[in-house]
């Protein structure tokens, strides 16, 4: 048994879901982020995945995984950027506590 | 007078007392408010000029060959070719003979109100609404165009609202002018549907051409029945017939001489001049016909049983006018134009000439309580002389003026309408019983008003300005009849047969008809006779107890003096409970809290549908995620249920 | 490679770095505004100059520089210098930093004038992330509770929405093998609509699209951050994201789906109506809830989700036109120019509401609708401006609002969407009851303290430029749908 | 015509409210100086326009018209003319524009903004008479919305906010209908068209669309309906009567909505004459319900100005009966009955608010005796509440009379004779209601504590005086104004044969 397109991409949606849950459900804004980062990770391994079997000589998804992994970095930083500005303000980064605006 | 009357003059007829009331409102009133009399001045001198106009007319249309004056009209509402309404005017007999009696009753009321009115505040507006009130009144007789009849046919309903309610701070006169214009509405509703009738039907409005239409035969079957109906219940709006007569009772709140005009020349006059100036269409259906004579025959006798049991001299004169008013529809429906006209025209003097005895009555005491009087016959010789002479003359005895009108009615009846005929003869009975009731309550025996009062320590002779109007009518009372005696009345308006003078003097006693014993004057005659002793013996001679003859019938007297309950059927059932707090009630509650309360009730909808729907913007921002995810399964899952 | 193409956006982001230099150096900080307009103008002027030239692609297809691109760009221009005047007050309440704000909003501008042009996926993600990310910063500028409360939920969502959009993006690109928007559309093309059906791995990933493109937009149920983050937010930066970001998403959407996904036209029907549905869901939602708000940020926020809504049925009439027979109607405008002139119109109208909340709320200290009473009174210009702008919002005549809705409605009727129409004027009915709440407290309402409101030049010249806008473009639309529809018949496929 | 004559008419009030709003020093006297001044002389180039439009049988049907291209591309033109229908109601419009002017003499609140809105308000419905572009008529229909919310909700009384709002909404949901039915009829002609004219000229029935022309007829129609106000759509005109300042009410009554009437005749009967006739025996019911039923409602009020503003209701029923029975003299009576009621109602809404503002009281049962008091009130309110119940001589007769001869002898619709008579009960209860209020206001015994109340003052008799001679100008010779009506439903009239 040869690894096809439809095992990457399996595991690629398995991936997303994965984060997809942990963004939904975990309580830590940074777990979240985390789970985000998963989320663009699992995407990026569907991206390389198709590029190798649908257009083999050219690199597009190659270079779109490459793009997406900068953003996803300047995402995170300035994401942990906020984490720790509400950290200051709030003293706490349970998402679940930070409603203050609502309705 | 021998020229025929200009064109413009008799324009003039009803232009002269409209110039009179606009003279008045517009520049006695506001500028020179202290002199009362001016305004007076100026309405009598307008209704004499317009009297010397009409029997110029009069004179005129009688040497006219065929009874009419052809007068040029105006445009009023012409668009294009899909509606023609002319104002112009119809010049004949029956014009000319109403216009008499409209300007000479009216003359002679203007003239009395001089002294009645005397020293009221009001009294530049009551001669504008007087002058108003005639000129509506012959604008109606004398326009040619139906529709343009129903606007003085209103007018004359305006003025007697204004004028019932002359004195509006009196709330039972603010109520009476009401009651009175809403319950002739009912008919005039009758009427406008009518004149709709017409007009669809035939395309015009033009009285004339509608005549020649009827007489053709163009005009035929339930759409003339229908529209002579519908013209009928305009009348017995105006005319005060059974079932719409319970306004006039009500309108003695009015000054008396405006309750004189109305009951004579005017208003309630309208109604019957109506359905004669509509007859040949009445004439061409039977069913029509028949309506007019039962409802006149009905509303005769039904008035009357009310009359005799008032204690109120202008109520007794009220319920006796509408029976008049029920003798003339039957004189239209069984015999014709001239009959119920002549008894119009007799009526008109002795019925103005009653009402102003009973104005100078209350002058002199203050009251219309016939309780309250009595024995005025000496105080008020004059007063007393011209009331008898008009109650002899309404109780139909020879040879005063109601016999002769009243005699025709009856001679027709019996040979059209038996069953209309006894009830008629009995209201002769009645007729004579009440009238002469007022004359012995209220100038017989001694007097019981109220003599300590400051009004008028003593009752009076009222002045000769109230004097002499009276006498004028009174000589009327007795000869107007007499222009019939050789049936040249009747001639001129187009019926009836012509006698010599002294062979119509006698005519109805020497003729017995068929199927009654002795001639019908003889019969007449003793009826009403036998009316005048019972009153005579109950409250002159005392004979009899009016008390126990209460308590005997008392059943029958309650009835009468409730009036039927025709106004607690009326103002308290129909109008009070059932449409006001009933279906009126019903409908404003459905629109406050039905419509409005499901316009309300939606907008509320939506701002709680807000107040739930922004519960799910909870602040978790995990939630906001969820619904990202959620909008996505659902987009999926509707495109696949779509296919 | 043609980099005077790149002109506009370079000096852009020459200016951008320039602020930042210059707030190290200077001490007076309001030469930030100065050389941030300057640096905007500039930027203008090298767009003007491209305006009407034939279409061009740089970056190996990534960018387009058509009308298209630049008739948002100019607005993105406009609004910008806009933000900044309307900044100049606001800013002094930032301690530090205040050449980052002027650099993050030159960068935004930046990125949102990207995603005009860029026909690429990878260009697109690129442009949307770089417009975003600033947008996460400036959002949380103010450092309060609230405003960093805003920033995370902005940050977090918008992450799991970028990723959202970017695994839409490489399904599409799996499917098709390509991510430029022309050559998607001719694979597309070639597949049969049976092809289509057989294929929900493209179908899933144009989904996932139209979530991660309906997050900027916040079209619901996409929308949840925005109220929050509207109100916690900076006024102008709350001014910016909904006048701007939400522009360059349709502006995006309108590229992508228009030159990619317009053929067969069972998919352009197929994501006409659910543009369709998500409007009409919109617009409903967002005005029965901005009943309910008594903060004038979080109102104007619902306010423009419903516009988001309004906006979408254009959308739909896109997609429905081309299902239907092409239309050589030439008296009936275009869905793509009406969709340009409406995001103008709601930008101008937006800009006149929140550059007075702006004024209004810098004196009161306080969003809250019931404290704008006696405005009229005390600052009757400016309440007049607010309540211009809450007219064209509403849609009434004189106004560009009106204007706007009569060209969006009548696509969407002449494409047979009536029974949309229908949900939407009825809307719009609806939403005059909470917009004209906000004039009644100014005008009717007694004011609770005394004293004039103050204003400053710049803002009351940014007022009366979006004022004048407004009735501009309500009584003599022509122009600016000509240039509209310039703008979208050189599409630059 | 060279000369721009309507365009001046409709926006001199605008440039008037202009300097009022913007030329900041003006005092209060000075503002209704202006405010007099700019109403006034568009009423009298309205009164030179109406002498000078041409009757003849041949004329043009549409006269001084004026047109711009403005928005090439959707083909809308800025057009404007008049024709026999609509020229009345521009008349009536300059007048009461200039009347409320004179109404709102001692109004002293906030006078520079209340002028200024009464002025746009005097623009926009203006606007809305003369428009034939069906864009540019839209555009005047909504515009008036925003003046009428302030001029409720600050100078009105009562529960004025909510009645504005309520005004306000049922306008937007009124005109939003209308704008999808406009939309509508753009594509459904074919070359696309928003004007009046050209579309009132083509036959649209052979044209295949995919809207119903029955479905465009009733959105247009259910808009202009909450303006007449055809009931049930109705509930916000008594609420915003009973709340609006007098002058406001005045216009609201007199040709606010005339708008929905105008509208109705002039787009939904003339541009879709198959579903007019069609549906006439619906609309023909909903007259009458409009008649009898308001009429029924109104007997009940116990507010003055509520009561007269469900008597409008009922009198509107008119308009509708005399539009739908579809025949030439109904439609003329139709005309003729929406510039009568526009004075007479004006005339009642001016006079019940010189009561109320005399006597600080509106409720009639606490009202009573007033003739005393104010004698002169007490003529002027008679003479009006005669014209409402349509008594002879005033215009309210004439123009009813003119419907109901009309209508009941249409043979267009069948079974109309059977709405005719219902409606005719209108009248009836009408006698009822008016009489009912004259007596409790101004009969009966003079009350004590309404001694120190004043009559009316010299400017009030004086606008009043206006009313009555119009009243009885066109109740007496109505032919001054059937004359150039008939000129514009004759085309009208012409499409069902008559």
């Amino acid at each position: 048994m040869s690894l096809g397109l439809e095992h990457y991409l399996v595991l690629s949606a398995a991936l997303f879901s994965i984060g997809l849950y942990g963004a939904l459900t975990k309580r830590s804004a940074v777990v979240i982020l985390m789970s985000i980062e998963l989320m663009l990770n699992a995407t990026n391994i569907a991206l390389v995945a198709f590029s190798r079997y649908i257009v083999p000589v050219l690199l597009t998804g190659q270079v779109f995984t490459i793009f997406s992994i900068v953003v996803a970095a300047a995402e995170a930083t300035v994401g942990l950027a906020i984490i720790m500005a509400i950290y200051r303000s709030r003293e706490t980064i349970d998402t679940t506590k930070i409603d203050l605006m609502k309705w | 007078m021998e020229t025929v009357i200009p064109n413009e003059l008799v324009w003039l007829i009803f232009l002269l007392p409209l110039l009179s009331f606009a003279v008045i409102s517009l520049i006695l009133r506001p500028f020179f408010s202290n002199k009362p009399r001016l305004s007076g001045y100026i309405s009598i001198s307008a209704i004499f000029g317009s009297f010397i106009l009409s029997i110029w007319a009069l004179t005129s249309i009688l040497s006219a060959p065929s009874h009419e004056l052809a007068i040029p009209d105006f445009n009023w509402l012409v668009i294009d070719s899909a509606i023609t309404i002319h104002l112009g005017l119809i010049m004949d007999s029956l014009t000319a003979v109403m216009l008499i009696v409209v300007t000479l009753v009216s003359l002679m009321i203007q003239m009395y109100s001089q002294g009645y009115m005397q020293g009221d505040p009001s009294y530049h507006r009551y001669y504008a609404y007087m002058s108003l009130f005639t000129a509506s009144m012959l604008g109606l007789v004398m326009v040619d165009n139906l529709l343009i009849m129903f606007v003085f046919w209103e007018l004359v309903g305006l003025c007697s609202y204004l004028l019932i309610g002359f004195w509006f701070h009196r709330p039972a006169a603010a109520n009476a002018a009401k009651k009175a214009f809403i319950v002739t509405r009912i008919g005039d509703f009758g009427f406008l549907a009518a004149i709709l009738l017409l007009l669809s039907k035939t395309g015009t409005l033009d009285i004339a051409q509608l005549h020649s239409l009827a007489i053709a035969g163009t005009l035929a079957g339930t759409v003339l029945t229908l529209a002579a109906i519908g013209i009928f219940l305009g009348a017995v709006g105006k005319s005060a017939q059974f079932p719409l007569h319970v306004w006039l009772p009500d309108a003695m709140e009015g000054p008396t001489p405006v309750s004189a005009l109305i009951h004579a020349a005017t208003m309630v006059a309208a109604g019957v001049f109506l359905v004669a100036r509509m007859f040949p269409l009445f004439e061409h259906s039977e069913v029509a016909l028949l309506t007019v004579a039962i409802i006149g025959g009905l509303t005769a006798i039904f008035a009357a049983t009310m009359g005799l049991v008032m204690t109120d001299i202008k109520r007794v004169l009220a319920y006796s006018t509408i029976s008049q008013l029920g003798y003339m529809m039957l004189g239209l429906g069984v015999g014709g134009i001239a009959i119920g006209i002549f008894h119009l025209f007799n009526h008109a003097f002795f019925k103005a000439l009653l009402f102003l005895g009973a104005g100078s009555v209350s002058h002199a005491t203050g009251t219309f309580d016939m309780r309250q009087m009595g024995g005025l016959r000496k105080v008020m010789p004059w007063t007393y002389a011209t009331f008898l002479i008009a109650s002899l003359s309404i109780a139909g005895i020879w040879p005063l003026a109601g016999f002769w009108s009243k005699d025709e009615i009856l001679l027709s009846s019996i040979n059209n309408q038996p069953i209309l005929f006894y009830l008629a003869m009995v209201t002769v009975f009645m007729t004579a019983f009440y009238m002469f009731r007022v004359v012995f309550l209220t100038f017989g025996g001694q007097y019981r008003g109220d003599n300590s009062g400051s009004h008028s320590a003593r009752p009076h002779e009222s002045p000769s300005v109230m004097i002499m109007p009276m006498v004028v009518l009174a000589v009327l009372a007795v000869g107007s009849g007499w222009l019939n005696v050789t049936g040249g009345f009747s001639q001129f308006l187009g019926g009836g047969e012509t006698r010599g003078f002294f062979e119509g003097l006698f005519h109805g006693f020497t003729h017995t008809l068929p199927g009654l014993p002795i001639p019908l004057a003889w019969i007449s005659l003793i009826l009403a006779g036998l009316g005048i002793l019972l009153a005579y013996a109950i409250y002159s001679a005392r004979w009899l107890s009016a008390e126990r003859i209460t308590r005997l019938f008392a059943p029958l007297h309650m009835l009468f003096s409730r009036k039927y309950w025709f106004d607690e059927l009326y103002e308290h059932i129909i109008a009070r409970i059932v449409l006001l707090k009933g279906l009126f009630a019903g409908l404003k509650f459905f629109d406050s809290r039905g419509i409005d309360g499901a316009v309300n009730g939606i907008a509320r909808t939506t701002v709680a549908t807000g107040r739930v729907i922004r519960k799910a913007q909870t602040g978790q921002l995990q939630l906001y995620g969820m619904f990202i995810i959620l909008g996505v399964v659902a987009i999926i899952l509707a495109m696949y249920l779509s296919g | 490679m043609n980099l005077e193409l790149l002109l506009p956006e370079l000096s852009l982001l020459i200016t951008a770095i320039a602020v930042i230099m210059l707030d190290l150096f200077t001490e007076r900080k309001g030469l930030l505004a100065v050389v941030s307009i300057v640096g905007l103008a500039i930027a203008a002027g090298f767009a003007i100059t491209m305006w009407g030239t034939d279409p061009q692609a740089i970056f190996n297809n990534m960018l387009a520089v058509d009308n298209y691109a630049l008739f948002f760009k100019l607005l993105f221009l406009g609004i910008a210098v806009l933000v900044i005047l309307v900044s100049v007050d606001y800013v002094s309440k930032f301690v530090h930093f205040r050449g980052e704000y002027h650099a993050l909003v030159l960068l935004a501008t930046l990125g949102m004038m990207l995603m005009a042009a860029a026909t690429d996926l990878i260009s697109i993600f690129v442009a949307l992330e770089l417009a975003a990310i600033s947008f996460y910063v400036l959002v949380g500028f103010l450092k309060d509770k609230k405003s960093t409360e805003a920033s995370l939920k902005f940050v977090l969502l918008g992450g799991i929405a970028s990723a959202v959009l970017l695994f839409g993006m490489a399904l599409t690109f799996g499917f098709t093998g390509t991510t430029q928007l022309p050559e998607i559309a001719l694979a597309v093309h070639e597949m049969s609509a049976q092809g289509l059906l057989s294929n929900p791995g493209l179908i899933l990933g144009i989904v996932l699209m139209i979530a991660g493109f309906g997050f900027k937009i916040a079209a619901v149920p996409f929308h949840m951050w925005a109220p929050d983050v509207y109100e916690g937010a900076p006024t102008p930066i709350t001014l910016y994201l909904s006048v701007g970001s939400k522009v360059a998403g349709f502006a995006v959407i309108l590229r992508v789906f228009y030159s990619a996904f317009a053929l067969p036209e069972t998919l352009s029907l197929d994501w006409g109506m659910i543009f369709a549905i998500l409007g009409a869901i919109g617009m409903t939602l967002g005005n029965v809830v901005a009943i309910q708000q008594a903060n004038i940020k979080r109102m104007l926020a619902y306010s423009s989700i419903a516009h988001a809504g309004y906006i979408m049925i254009g959308l739909a009439a896109i997609g429905l036109s081309i299902g239907l027979s092409p239309t050589t109607d030439t008296l009936a405008p275009l869905a793509q120019s009406s969709i340009l002139f409406y995001v103008v119109a709601f930008a101008l109208a937006d800009l006149a509401a929140f550059i007075s909340v702006i004024v209004i709320s810098g004196k009161l200290g306080s969003d809250q609708i019931s404290d704008y009473a006696g405005m009229g009174k005390q600052a009757p210009l400016v309440a007049l401006a607010l309540t211009l702008g809450l007219i064209s919002l509403i849609g009434l005549p004189p106004t560009a609002g009106f204007i706007a809705k009569f060209y969006i409605f009548s696509d969407a009727v002449n494409n047979g969407l009536l029974w949309l129409v229908i949900i939407a004027v009825l809307n719009s009915a609806i939403s005059a009851y909470y917009y004209l709440r906000v004039v009644k407290v100014m005008w009717l309402n007694e004011p609770a303290r005394e004293g004039k409101v103050p204003s400053s030049l710049a803002l009351r010249l940014a007022l009366a430029i979006s004022c004048l806008g407004i009735l501009l473009l309500g009584i003599v639309p022509t122009i600016v749908m000509k240039l509209a529809e310039m703008a979208t018949s050189m599409f630059g496929f | 015509m060279d000369f721009n004559y309507l365009t001046i008419i409709i926006f001199l009030p605008l440039a008037g409210a202009a300097i009022i709003a913007l030329v900041p020093g003006l005092s209060s006297r000075l503002i209704r100086y202006v405010a007099a001044i700019f109403t006034l002389v568009p009423l009298a180039i309205s009164l030179g326009l109406f002498a000078a439009f041409d009757r003849s049988a041949g004329a043009e049907v549409f006269q001084f018209q004026e047109k711009v291209s403005w928005i090439p591309a959707i083909n809308a033109n800025y057009h404007l003319g008049v024709d026999g229908l609509s020229l009345p109601l521009v008349v009536l419009m300059a007048l009461l524009g200039f009347l409320a002017v004179l109404i709102s003499w001692k109004i002293n609140l906030r006078v520079r903004e209340y002028f200024a809105w009464l002025l746009l308000l005097e623009t926009s419905i203006l606007g809305v008479f003369v428009s034939l572009d069906l864009l540019l008529f839209f555009i005047f229909w909504e515009i008036e919305i925003i003046p009428m919310y302030f001029l409720i909700s600050i100078w009105g009384a009562g529960r004025k906010e909510y009645s504005a709002m309520k005004y306000v909404l049922y306008t937007l949901f009124g005109g939003a209908l209308i704008l999808a039915g406009i939309l509508g009829l753009y594509f459904t002609t074919d070359p696309h068209s928003l004007s009046m004219v050209d579309i009132a000229q083509t036959d649209l029935a052979p044209l295949v669309t995919s809207i119903p022309l029955a479905a465009i007829f009733f959105l247009l129609l259910a808009g202009f309906a909450v303006k007449l106000p055809i009931i049930p759509l109705h509930t916000w005109l008594p609420d915003a009567h009973t709340d609006a300042p007098t002058a406001v009410s005045v216009i609201l009554a007199g040709t606010l909505i005339k708008m929905g009437g105008y509208a109705i005749i002039r787009i939904c009967v003339t541009i879709f004459p198959q579903a007019t006739q069609d549906y006439a025996p619906l609309l023909l019911t909903l007259a009458a319900v409009n008649v009898v039923y308001g009429a029924a409602v109104t007997l009940k009020q116990t507010d003055i100005k509520r009561l007269i503003a469900y008597s409008s209701i009922s009198h509107m029923g008119f308009v509708l009966l005399g539009i739908f029975a579809l025949s030439k003299v109904s439609l003329v009576g139709a005309g003729l009955q929406m510039f009568s009621h526009g004075i007479i109602t004006g005339l009642l809404f001016a006079v019940a608010g010189i009561v109320m503002h005399n006597t600080k009281e509106r409720n009639i049962a606490k009202l009573g005796g007033l003739a005393r008091q104010m004698p002169a009130i007490a003529v002027i309110f008679t003479i009006a509440g005669l014209g409402a119940m349509g008594v002879p001589s005033t215009s309210g007769f004439t123009a009813e009379v003119t419907i109901f001869l009309g209508a009941f002898s249409s043979n267009v619709v069948s079974g109309v004779p059977i709405f005719t008579i219902i409606c005719l009960l209108g009248i009836l209860l009408a006698a009822a209601y008016i009489l009912w209020l004259l007596q409790r206001v101004f009969f009966g015994p003079a009350l004590a504590k309404f001694n120190h109340v004043i009559d009316a003052d010299r400017l009030e008799k004086i606008y009043c005086a206006i009313f009555i001679a119009l009243i009885f100008l066109v109740g007496l010779y109505p032919m001054i104004l059937t004359d150039v009506i008939k000129t514009g439903i004759a085309p009208i009239a012409a499409l069902f044969g008559g």
